[in-house]
């Protein structure tokens, strides 16, 4: 047993952060909100380049072929900053289902980047998220998947998400069962790592504006109240983060106890990031309410992405169903 | 000790159901941080007063009915329960009225608050600045004193309905020798007054629900200091404890966001029961069956219970107050405990409720989202609650500063 | 409407304020805790001659017959000091029980002090607290009510607590299940109120403590941490109150609501009294934890309180019960 | 990266459970804090020390396996998953020995090791002081060097297992000028040394968990100090850093918890499942019906779900610690963060088991009853989880002083 990333997986990580530290993630996070993807797809033609889009995609069809830990290290860092659009849907959960499903150069145009995907799974996940950026809309209802024209879209409360139900359309499988749930797990374990990285995001934030905000003649950061916030928040991303990689490896190995250990690692990411929210907007005061600042680009995107790939009850009611019944995992 | 209800009162409450519902729009209005829903509200602040529920625990000469605040309670759960529109005039009404009545001289009531009861004027607050939020006592905009009256400089911010109000109210030093809470004098001012610039500031759901407001010497006549020039901060402290405690949220607001809650919960849907009709919401309620699809909804009902356990206990403590203050008490620290517990009762609530929508919970422009966005403020304005945490540990426990 | 105390009801609870204050009631609970029931059935007379006893029990028997408001009233202050011995059971369930059940003398000598009294009502209420103090001795199990042998003491976490199992005795009535419900409301309500009163004594030492002890140069109530935790406990049982005062109100009217509204108050009672008691034990640190601080007194016997007269999670089921189907309550 | 079970490890771990399966009382030891009960400890700990299961990590020659760290987690998951005794020699075991090893001479791993593993020797640890608990640098107890040695004067208290213990270490302030973190010595004592008194304290349970020390005059040779005199501090800190994190709460007893936790929600018993008997316990199980009767009980599901996934998330941190000191890290700060999130964890677990125990949870000498008030100790002592937030703002987040 080895529980730590490798020196490979940690450069990986650490090329992807300078690479999202050079760009202008904010900036482009708040273009995609006003409708504007141009800059966002920059980012997304950048984070091609270095691999991220072609981590799940089979190398038989011109991808990576990586580890489901490698999706992680690669999400942490795409929420830590955060990246707009669709990163869930293109580059975990659509290369899994479409792997049997779809031609070779439909995946390879996803493992390259060119093509960028977005997917609705009702009621799991009733809405495509940015379909209007993507050039690869595929709905998958009761184990059919097919392509979908995209339809009218709805207001997130992330301004950088906008949602669409979708129709049905070319049908690329009627009896995909597998695959979806497949798709799915994919899905759910990159918004876990998403959701981690978005925390880390606003514990940074935080930290950087309590040491220079001063009230009362000190910086915010010496009342004990703000640091005992904020070490809260670090010990709950700090003992989430080892349940995401677990998940990882229990996916990537097919493990029995995967469904649980995705479930798991959900409820944990989920509830550090939200209180991760909280306590940014606490510690920033009225300045964490506006849109000009950069933490306003984490706190409704955590509440919009705790709430998809499955619920917060869901989840818990995974792990509980697993401990007492084992053998359940969610969508079966 | 009782909780039947006074026959005075629900007389008052029959009256008050049956004007609102004459007087409600049939459709929500439009975004009140919008400058045409900014209009739509003034007007139907303007049907409030005509029908004299706009200001009803105000003396008569004013607008109001002289009602005693059992009545103001009253009219608050009525006006939440057929769901009326966000109070435009909130900051005039809940917070710089209670100082005028306090401390402000015959001409001042007499010429600010009939225009405020009909919103004819519309009141932004202006108390924060970029390095005052929780240390207020930090302010550094200016008043300086002239032979006419005062030039107001410097930036305050934060200040709510900013962007379409017609005057602000707020604290400046007037004595640029004095440190902290002295040397601060409380004046009103016109928004549109030249030297006043205000630049909206776009809140989380990207509406500009407050803004910045610079002052470069804005001229004020004396007859717009409230109270003593340089006794700003005690004037102002007496609005701090109605901003924190009864005014800004009566229990109305949340027995109702309660009930729809509970209904959310056991039906899926929160549409009003039949028979009452959700009026002036901005918002559709959420549709039929969109809890339906979520798993593991049961673990969310002790979360419905906790709330309306909280709403109810806030409702029961309003009573406890209104019968305390109906007997000579006062409201002070006191409402530090009351701020902490609506504000977390309110995250808290529209928090249970997204959970139970699932996927849906992130939609915008619905019921539960925009609440929930708002909640979020609550525990930040008028006094972030370590503050008030701070406060009740020392005067109401006696822990030591 | 007129939601507060009258000056009777103020004085009366000041009364038993100063009675116990003036007593040495740690000490008799200590005692109590040892087996030696003395000092605390001195505290008991005492306290029946203040009237305490006598509240519940119908005028036509010698007693007070008064409202359960004035039972609240002394109870929180029972809980306050805190009083060992079966209150809940003897002063407010068994009156009700036996109004209609047991002869005058019973209820006469329950009023006057001179009968102490405890009850056991499986699966609700599975042990009589302290029936080795007890001159009556009651299980109420299916309906059926009887005098019951005590039977063998079981050690409780709060050591001024005694438990015992009953085995059924001589019947006093073959079909009392309203009775025994009615007695179970009663008891419920005197719980809630010990409950508050005992966050309430936690609370007044953890402020002493705060003020007094110096760590790091200056008092720990100086402290943020200290402060906002403190802060936390006073918020919880100022809303506590009115609940508890609301459900006396309306068990004594016997409105449709009273079910929901007990079970309101007992779930927030014994919340804010749970935190209290962690509070203090995080606030007293070390010392806490032993027996020779008063707060040991307080916090088992929070943990205790709070998991009889039906446990938390009963009680929230009946308030979400109600809220969705009205006229339900618990155990009927 | 991986989870796979090492084979070496799993051979270790077989031997391990078939090891203690040979030497685990049949029934639960008398408590520990009883004069019998603390003898049949140390009779345990010697079968433990006899089987070489005493002290695995430990060099060969100290009674050892030098096994690594991973090998210590399996023998802890073992231990705790057996249900096996209190370690009556923990004080000793991890906290002194870790120090030794750090600091200590050779001299002195020869003297103090092998009776520590046999559990001849039963240590005490004696850091607090009245006047010193969260702010451990107020100590006031003296060493006063002499010829042949120091005198130590003072009060010590909430020494855990002082009350039978035979000798005892701690901090003592040997330069009178110095003040608050400088001129503290780290010092060994005998218990049973002219000038010393005991006083057991009586914890919440009733038992002499703890107790004072008073000493006067007591003499302690040179060769009793730990390091350097006065660098005392430097010392003890990284003795504090192994108390709060991995080496007294491994995974294991969290594990352990948690699988008797799912089992009571389950089944409503947490009787080990067939197969496995809990050996050495002091306490029987809860009884099958025990939960039976608890209505509600469906919403405490989501806290067994929770207690069961910070177990795990413990336990994987762990592995993820293990792994990172492997490659030559150290264990500094982050130990904080493991002393907050395990002590909340078990107090949190327990209190679920009381919730779902209904009116039997208050029954004392049962398994949740008495792991509930041992957990409550477990935010309070190695530190405060206040001071532990502070520690981890300050040195994690670089937060100002």
């Amino acid at each position: 047993m080895r529980f730590t990333l490798t020196e490979e997986q940690r450069q990986f990580g650490a090329a992807i952060h300078e690479l999202l530290t050079d760009a202008d993630v904010p900036g482009a996070a708040r273009s995609w909100a006003d409708g504007d993807h141009g800059p966002g797809l920059a980012i997304w033609r950048a984070l091609a380049k270095a691999g991220v889009t072609a981590l799940v995609v089979p190398e038989s069809a011109g991808g990576l072929g990586a580890s489901p830990v490698d999706l992680v290290v690669a999400c942490e860092e795409l929420g830590h900053h955060p990246v707009p659009g669709p990163l869930a849907e293109s580059i975990a959960a659509l290369p899994v289902l479409l792997a049997d499903l779809a031609s070779t150069e439909v995946l390879a145009a996803l493992a390259s980047g060119d093509l960028i995907g977005t997917l609705a799974v009702p009621p799991v996940l009733p809405y495509a998220l940015d379909a209007d950026a993507a050039g690869l809309v595929v709905l998958a209802e009761r184990g059919a998947v097919s392509m979908s024209p995209s339809g009218i879209g709805l207001r997130s409360i992330d301004p950088a998400r906008r949602l669409f139900a979708l129709r049905t359309g070319q049908e690329l499988a009627a009896n995909a069962g597998d695959q979806v749930r497949a798709a799915l797990y994919q899905g759910t374990l990159a918004s876990a790592a998403l959701l981690l990285g978005a925390g880390r995001g606003l514990l940074e934030a935080c930290a950087e504006h309590a040491k220079t905000r001063e009230q009362f003649g000190r910086p915010v950061g010496a009342f004990q109240a703000v640091k005992h916030q904020l070490a809260n928040v670090l010990i709950g991303l700090e003992f989430a983060r080892p349940l995401v990689y677990a998940a990882a490896i229990a996916l990537g190995t097919d493990e029995p106890t995967a469904a649980r250990d995705l479930s798991a690692a959900r409820v944990a990411c989920a509830d550090a990031a939200r209180l991760a929210a909280r306590t940014a907007l606490q510690v920033h005061g009225a300045i964490g309410y506006t849109r000009e600042c950069d933490i306003s680009l984490w706190l409704a995107k955590v509440r919009a992405l705790s709430s998809t790939w499955g619920s917060q009850a869901e989840h818990r009611a995974v792990v509980l169903a697993a401990l007492t019944e084992p053998r359940t995992g969610p969508w079966s | 000790m009782d909780l039947d209800p006074d026959p005075v009162d629900e007389a008052f409450r029959a009256e008050v159901r049956a004007g609102l519902a004459s007087i409600l729009p049939g459709q929500p209005l439009p975004s009140v941080n919008t400058e045409e829903g900014f209009a739509a509200h003034r007007e139907f602040e303007r049907k409030l007063a005509d029908a004299r529920l706009a200001v009803v625990s105000w003396p008569e000469r004013y607008g109001g009915r002289d009602a005693p605040l059992s009545q103001w309670l009253v009219f608050e759960e009525e006006y939440y329960r057929a769901g009326g529109p966000v109070r435009v005039g909130q900051n005039g009404l809940f917070l710089l009225a209670p100082t005028l009545f306090a401390h402000g001289s015959e001409e001042q009531l007499d010429r600010i608050l009939p225009p405020m009861a009909t919103a004819e004027q519309v009141w932004a607050q202006a108390w924060s600045e970029p390095g005052a939020g929780s240390d207020l006592a930090a302010i550094r905009s200016s008043a300086v004193s002239t032979e006419e009256g005062w030039l107001l400089s410097g930036q305050k911010t934060w200040s709510s309905r900013a962007a379409f109000a017609d005057r602000a109210f707020g604290l400046f030093r007037s004595d640029p020798a004095a440190e902290r809470h002295r040397g601060l004098t409380y004046l009103m001012f016109d928004l549109r007054a030249p030297g006043v610039t205000v630049r909206p500031i776009a809140q989380l759901d990207g509406e500009p629900g407050f803004a910045e407001i610079f002052l470069d010497e804005v001229f004020v006549p004396d007859a717009d200091v409230i109270g003593e020039p340089g006794a700003g901060w005690k004037v102002a402290m007496s609005t701090a404890s109605h901003e924190r405690g009864l005014s800004l949220r009566s229990p109305g607001r949340f027995m109702a966001a309660t009930d729809r809650l509970v209904r959310l919960w056991q039906s899926g849907s929160d549409r009003p029961r039949e028979g009452r009709q959700a009026h002036g919401e901005r918002i559709a309620p959420e549709a039929p069956q969109a809890n339906r699809a979520i798993a593991g909804r049961e673990a969310i009902g002790d979360r419905v219970a906790d709330a309306w356990i909280a709403a109810r206990a806030y409702q029961l403590h309003t009573h406890g107050t209104v019968a305390s203050l109906a007997d000579g008490g006062t409201l002070g620290a006191e409402s530090s405990l009351g701020k902490v517990f609506w504000s977390e009762l309110d995250v808290s609530l529209c928090e249970t409720a997204l959970d139970l929508l699932g996927p849906h919970a992130e939609l915008a422009d619905r019921y539960w989202a925009d609440s929930y966005l708002f909640a979020l403020a609550g525990p930040i304005y008028a006094g972030t609650n370590e503050i008030q945490r701070s406060v009740i540990a020392e005067r109401l426990l006696g822990l030591p500063r």
